[in-house]
């Protein structure tokens, strides 16, 4: 089993004091142990950001990235090497603006990776700027009031359903328990598995705050909510007012992408060599 | 002998099929062969045609003379016919409205007979078959050869439907065709040359990165490379190969950045549109140092302009694409000889030096076909560069800093190793940095490679006499045409010789140097508007040449144009 | 009025014999027609694709722009000018894989553009290629057998829909009545629309054929769809097997994102001229 | 007079206020004030500094020296205590362990006077202001000033509050300060300036694009080019300025390209990584001649590099971005006065030559801050280039064949005229087209424009004397630096010049051509690894440069710094 001395991170924690991402730290340190895989055997993938800043802060394989470009990273990596546990940490300006299609894409072609969205509303590393999950109406830097915001915000949760993913789900940095289960859960799950976490970003965000989370969340498996319901998870993936549904909101077994492409049976891409005397036959096939 | 059939119709005709099937009766019977492809970018109707050189020589590059038209539409008539040579002859359907009939002409029912002898229009290729080789009074014996190798898949009616549609044709002409044809081929003794692969450069290239264990590929089509992909992919599941075709480009080569990352050689092909979608993650594959190859296909720009013709006009981008500053290697095969040599090293270099390697071709190199010797996939030699040892490292350095620059590679999965990579600034273990020293000592790192680099690449070679009056100056695909032009000129006793390029960046210029001083005049010959290689060699080296030739119509210079402008400058 | 002559395209036809283009084209000179606009105020801004060649078939305003970048080039043409009815073709390739992150950032901003996919399931123009939008186990030159296309296509009806468009429907080339009908529609209603029209390839695609449209398509409207209800129109937008549903799917009346914006009230940004004597003011401002 | 302050801490402790308010102080009081940034790239915490640099006569760049260091952390001190002058002071907070006391250090309760008498740990600003100026013996009453300046707006009792704060530290300071610091400025005389502007670059261009009649703006937020866009959107309501957050860059570049094909002027900003994603646009603008400003404000790259950190390291990719060839024009403006000259001329070169416009900056530039001449926005000239002709006109051509490759321009929307852009080669109206003559003819088109707009651009300038042994060859942001080095060196009686790029791209080089020809020695001096400016100027002329000097740490070089580089190459 891995400790946590193990995962100490070698570089010092740039986020600010208060910050929902040290949530989401400590939750992924508890999920690593709980996984119970060989420390060498999980890679993280992030892209640009506060929120892709943590993999430098646990002691696991990792590749930081571009600006929206995680999951592709992550996607070519897991399949030269299914072995690994791959999980992307993204931002909501990373992963759902700069790199949104990608995401859609990675769900519907259901690529095995965990992906973790450290979601606070805000462009936190270039200074709080909107971004994509900013509710309508929020002001900043680049959307001063009136009105602030003029636009709706993006849904990951809707969307990752609409587009194919095979596991939904929404965690609270306030909530380590559960977002220890859902992390677990979504890195042990086949298929393209997201937790949208909800991350209050203390220097920007004057919104979405802890207490502003701490009042609305509430536990869908409290509510026995079925997992299994597409329709009811859509339903419950717009609700986001007094009340916000946090916990698994859909989950369906379905052949994953490493199932549909020529990977070896028996070995992993990297490792494997391909036939020449096979390829020899390909170009003797090719003369006349 | 020297000769050139032009076969010309809609796309969506079976132009192509006409095309392959003439080829392969020439090529079976030992003749040197070179098929040039000119297509629109549309999928039915429209102008195409496929230009086959023929010869008992070796043959480089397209012909501007055409010794026999086969169309199957009046365009194909019209587009041809100011290059018909003396004594030539232009075989097209009877259905074609053409009133200028003349004694080179041969109106014949090409689609008819298809229908009622084969059954089906479709068999309109081998009537066409049968008349042109026919009119060259080839053997028909060699066209059934032909047919039935096409069609053998296909089960023997289809084979013996075609030939029967062939020879009715083949009857027909022999019969009805009063003029004749100045090529007469009745003769032929060349036997079969069984090892010769008749192939583009988009194939060599594919053969060539399959060969160096390439083991992920993962790009979004786009014309003219789109064939690399499709090869590698036909044989995906043969050899065990991760391919996956994109959503966009972007996500083509940060897959390939995430595979390579992991362990495997990957590969991402693509052409000027979407190496520019491309550009950032170049640079994450430099600062990473994250081998990887790129294939771009160039055609005319900018933006998506003219997307099935060929140009060479990506050089001085891909030189410097990307923010920042890096090493790179960019590669200019000349011919599907050299690209699959290309290929190989490129994958050897890039892990070699862990930078990016760029390979250069364009709708001339991608397209056109020719038939050389078969490739030995078993000798290809791999060299994965600097892995670092096995077992557990708890202190393994990613970026160790090394006297050339290049630290050992470990794969994530390796157990008892932890491996970082960062597109930030780093420390020797991948995590980030901001201090001032190790930022010096990284870029330093990278530019260490430089001159490692330069001594692995190959220098350029000079095609003719070392020292001539004056000297070509080429780069990649032009070098065909540029040298026959040579060869001729020298037949006509000009003093000319051609300094070609294959490794374009970065630049070896000793030789260049060299023959600078001694020629009197230097002329760069490039397939673009603004001599990028010229310009290239000027940064380099501060030489500049004497004259510029420059073809900038999507069209790919031939021997005689080249020739032409030479002599109309007053140069030769 | 405008009339067919004045529509006649400038450039000939290169589609092949038989495409489905050709009903969305006719459909377009019948819609615009309708619309009773002056020609002039008319823009079609499309992508790359054989789709996207559309606009040079009929005589009006036209941006043919980059692979994937048609919404953002007519999201800028719009805003500056907010009299033209701007009206985005593209295909599936190049809306739904190359800028599929541009349709949802476009739909959740409800920016008052019309984009019509002409969806073919493929990737005509360059041969024929498995698109974004192709059935699990399509099989084409990048998809051999087995197992075809390992991946399931995109949903641009849910995920226009759980992107935050505000008209969204579904067309067939070969109804040519409804999709004019729905194209006007489109173009008149103030928000992102959307019209996903199904659009047979007869060169590539072997199974998304006319015949297999003919047999499965059914009109929601005919069938008393509610229009209004978010819920039942996602339902409906899975619905693709032995039933196709086509028509309107959702419609729903939402600020535009021009309203939100600091256009100039009584004129357009075009011909706008910023007061320099305000500007002025601002630099005095910043003086010490 | 010529001395420097630093003020460092952590961020989010204020460094960036504590820097306005001393700042404010003295531009408010006639001096020429100086200001560099320095901070890392996250939010909270780590090593900021301000670097404020005060003279009585102009001052061009940065300082490597400092006489009073303002310290809210240890960090503070440390990072900057090599670069104290003798008679220097430190101060700090009295919490910061530090031990290593002199007689030059003044350890005080900032944050403890803050609170107690302020009520908040947030004026520890003011604290420090306070205690800065008594050991200046600077005059309260400015202090008073400048409080009052920045808090005004937050209400009378916030004034007060921070105006006790501070005199509580200035008193209490110059009670006990028992060292004399070298700058004392008790009888300061210099009357208050109120026309000068103190602005930093990106300033500066935001306002020359508004002046220029800028209507539209789209971008994705990015270091160090972010304050342009944020600076602009806080204007829109004010002047009606089209303005969007895009979703990416792609994004910014094509809605950008869609509102300047639909009549606005239109900005796109961003930084390397983001320009990497807005080079397939670039070239749907060069080939469907739609104007575009572009500005880049450069940073350390490889990929993500050092995000707020500095270098001059695009310019070759900038110059070569984007499949295929086409003209574009590279302005780098040397400092904030010659930024909003160069954006107002940035626009009217798009419209005059509907070719791209980019506009090179870097960190440095973006950040830094100087008091320079107020603005006169109402003087700026507008000219939108060719317009068609009012009016209904069914034969409109929008890319029409003329002699200067320029065609008139007509916006969608306008009444009888139907206006057709294509990013395919096209006609002249617009529509597709393949014929090789037709593109030769619109290859050319483009081309033709490079000769006009090199007579339009400006030549470089030569600081120093017309002639000299030694000559600095530089370009943009490194200007100062430079500058102020050839005038110390001028001065120590070295016979040493510089000339200077604005306009980098395409290449005025008559001047250079004659500078090169004269001086003894020319060393071009450049903020980055591989000398991409004396490349560009090799690559164009074939000149080589005698000696390269290069910093590429990410931080500015000063004036001292380039000196020493020389006298360390025995070239002074
Ligand atoms: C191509 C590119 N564009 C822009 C940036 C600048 N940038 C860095 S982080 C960031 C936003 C990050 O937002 P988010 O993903 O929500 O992360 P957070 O900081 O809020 O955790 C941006 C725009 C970049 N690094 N690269
Ligand atoms: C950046 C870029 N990548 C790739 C291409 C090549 N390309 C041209 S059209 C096309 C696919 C078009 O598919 P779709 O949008 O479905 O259009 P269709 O031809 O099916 O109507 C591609 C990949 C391109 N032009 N630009
Ligand atoms: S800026 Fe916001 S998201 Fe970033 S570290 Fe600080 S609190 Fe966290
Ligand atoms: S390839 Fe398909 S989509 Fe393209 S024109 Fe032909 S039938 Fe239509
Ligand atoms: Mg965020
Ligand atoms: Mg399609």
């Amino acid at each position: 089993m891995i400790t946590v001395e193990e995962l100490e991170g070698k570089q010092a924690i740039t986020w600010c004091t208060g910050c929902g991402n040290f949530g989401i730290l400590a939750a992924l340190k508890k999920a690593v142990i709980e996984l119970g895989v060989p420390r060498h055997e999980i890679l993280l993938v992030s892209g640009i950001g506060c929120s892709s800043k943590a993999p430098h802060y646990i002691n696991l394989n990792m590749f930081h990235t571009l600006h929206g470009r995680a999951i592709p990273v992550a996607t070519g990596a897991h399949l030269v090497n299914p072995d690994l546990k791959v999980i992307v940490n993204t931002g909501d300006g990373d992963g759902l603006g700069e790199g949104f299609s990608h995401y859609i894409h990675a769900a519907r072609r259901n690529v095995n990776l965990a992906v973790f969205i450290h979601n606070n509303g805000v462009m936190g590393l270039t200074k709080g700027q909107f971004s994509p999950a900013a509710q309508r109406g929020y002001v900043s830097n680049t959307s001063p009031p009136p009105p602030g915001a003029p636009m709706w915000p993006i849904n990951p949760v809707a969307l990752a359903i609409a587009g194919g993913a095979t596991y939904v789900a929404r965690g609270f940095s306030g909530n380590q328990k559960d977002l220890v289960t859902l992390m677990v859960e979504a890195v042990q799950h086949r298929g393209f598995a997201v937790v949208d976490i909800l991350q209050p970003c203390v220097t920007w965000n004057r919104k979405l705050t802890w207490k502003f989370y701490n009042e609305r969340a509430y536990s869908l498996q409290e509510e026995g909510h079925d997992t299994t319901n597409k329709m009811l998870a859509l339903e419950k993936s717009f609700e986001f007012g007094d009340r916000i549904p946090v916990g698994l909101f859909y989950r369906s077994e379905l052949p994953d992408l490493a199932s549909g492409l020529a990977l070896p049976k028996d070995s992993r891409l990297r490792d494997h060599e391909t036939d020449r005397a096979l390829l020899q036959q390909v170009v003797n096939d090719l003369t006349l | 002998m020297d000769f050139t059939i032009n076969t010309g119709g809609q796309a969506g005709q079976g132009i192509d099929t006409i095309g392959d099937l003439i080829s392969q009766v020439f090529v079976k019977t030992g003749f040197y062969v070179h098929v040039l492809k000119d297509f629109e970018s549309r999928i039915r109707g429209g102008y195409n045609s496929n230009q086959i050189r023929v010869s008992d020589s070796p043959v480089y590059a397209a012909s501007d003379k055409v010794d026999l038209i086969i169309a199957m539409t009046k365009d194909a008539i019209v587009e041809q016919r100011s290059r018909l040579t003396e004594g030539g002859v232009i075989i097209f359907d009877e259905g074609i409205e053409f009133d200028e009939l003349e004694s080179c002409h041969l109106s014949t029912p090409l689609e008819k007979t298809a229908k009622e002898v084969g059954g089906s229009t479709r068999m309109t290729n081998a009537a066409a078959l049968g008349a042109a080789l026919a009119v060259l009074q080839f053997p028909f014996k060699l066209v059934e050869n032909a047919l039935t190798d096409k069609f053998e898949r296909k089960g023997k009616k289809v084979v013996a439907s075609n030939v029967a549609v062939a020879k009715a044709l083949y009857d027909l002409t022999t019969e009805q065709f009063s003029g004749t044809c100045s090529q007469n081929l009745s003769s032929i003794k060349k036997g079969p040359s069984k090892d010769l692969l008749f192939i583009n450069g988009n194939r060599a290239l594919a053969l060539g990165a399959m060969a160096s264990n390439l083991k992920w590929i993962s790009a979004y089509p786009m014309s003219p490379s789109t064939q690399v992909f499709q090869d590698i992919v036909s044989q995906a599941y043969k050899l065990n190969i991760g391919t996956l075709q994109a959503e966009d480009e972007l996500s083509a080569i940060t897959m390939g950045l995430g595979a390579s990352f992991a362990g495997a050689r990957a590969f991402v092909t693509t052409s000027g549109g979407g190496f520019s979608l491309m550009v950032e993650a170049l640079g994450l594959a430099a600062i990473t140092e994250t081998p990887i190859v790129i294939y771009n296909a160039q055609r005319p720009g900018p933006a998506t302009g003219l997307p099935t013709r060929t140009e060479q006009s990506d050089l001085l981008f891909m030189a410097h694409a990307s923010q920042g500053e890096f090493p790179r290697i960019l590669l200019a095969p000349k011919d599907p000889v050299e690209g699959f040599e290309v290929a190989t090293r490129a994958f050897n270099l890039a892990d070699k030096f862990q930078v990016p390697v760029m390979i250069l071709g364009d709708q001339y190199y991608a397209d056109s076909m020719m038939n050389i010797p078969r490739f030995d996939v078993t000798g290809v030699s791999m060299d994965r560069g600097l892995i670092a040892a096995d077992g557990p490292d708890p202190e393994y350095l990613r970026y160790k800093l090394t006297k050339d620059g290049v630290s050992p590679r470990a794969f994530p999965g390796d157990a008892g190793k932890t491996v970082v990579h960062s597109g930030n600034v780093h420390l020797e273990s991948g995590h980030i940095t901001e201090n001032p020293d190790l930022r010096n000592a990284m870029v330093e790192k990278l530019m260490k490679k430089v001159p490692h680099i330069l001594k692995t690449l190959n220098p350029p070679t000079i095609y003719g006499t070392k020292i001539a009056d004056i000297t070509l100056l080429t780069w990649g695909s032009t070098w065909g045409s540029v040298y026959e032009a040579v060869n001729l000129l020298n037949a006509e006793g000009v003093s000319i010789n051609q300094l070609h390029f294959c490794d374009v960046y970065p630049l070896r210029t000793s030789t260049l140097k060299t023959v600078f001083k001694k020629a009197k005049k230097i002329v760069a010959v490039e397939q673009n508007a603004t001599s990028q290689f010229a310009r290239l060699v000027r940064m380099e080296t501060g030489l500049g040449v004497d004259y510029h030739i420059n073809k900038y119509d999507g069209r790919q210079m031939t021997a005689r144009w080249v020739m032409t402008q030479l002599k109309e400058a007053g140069m030769v």
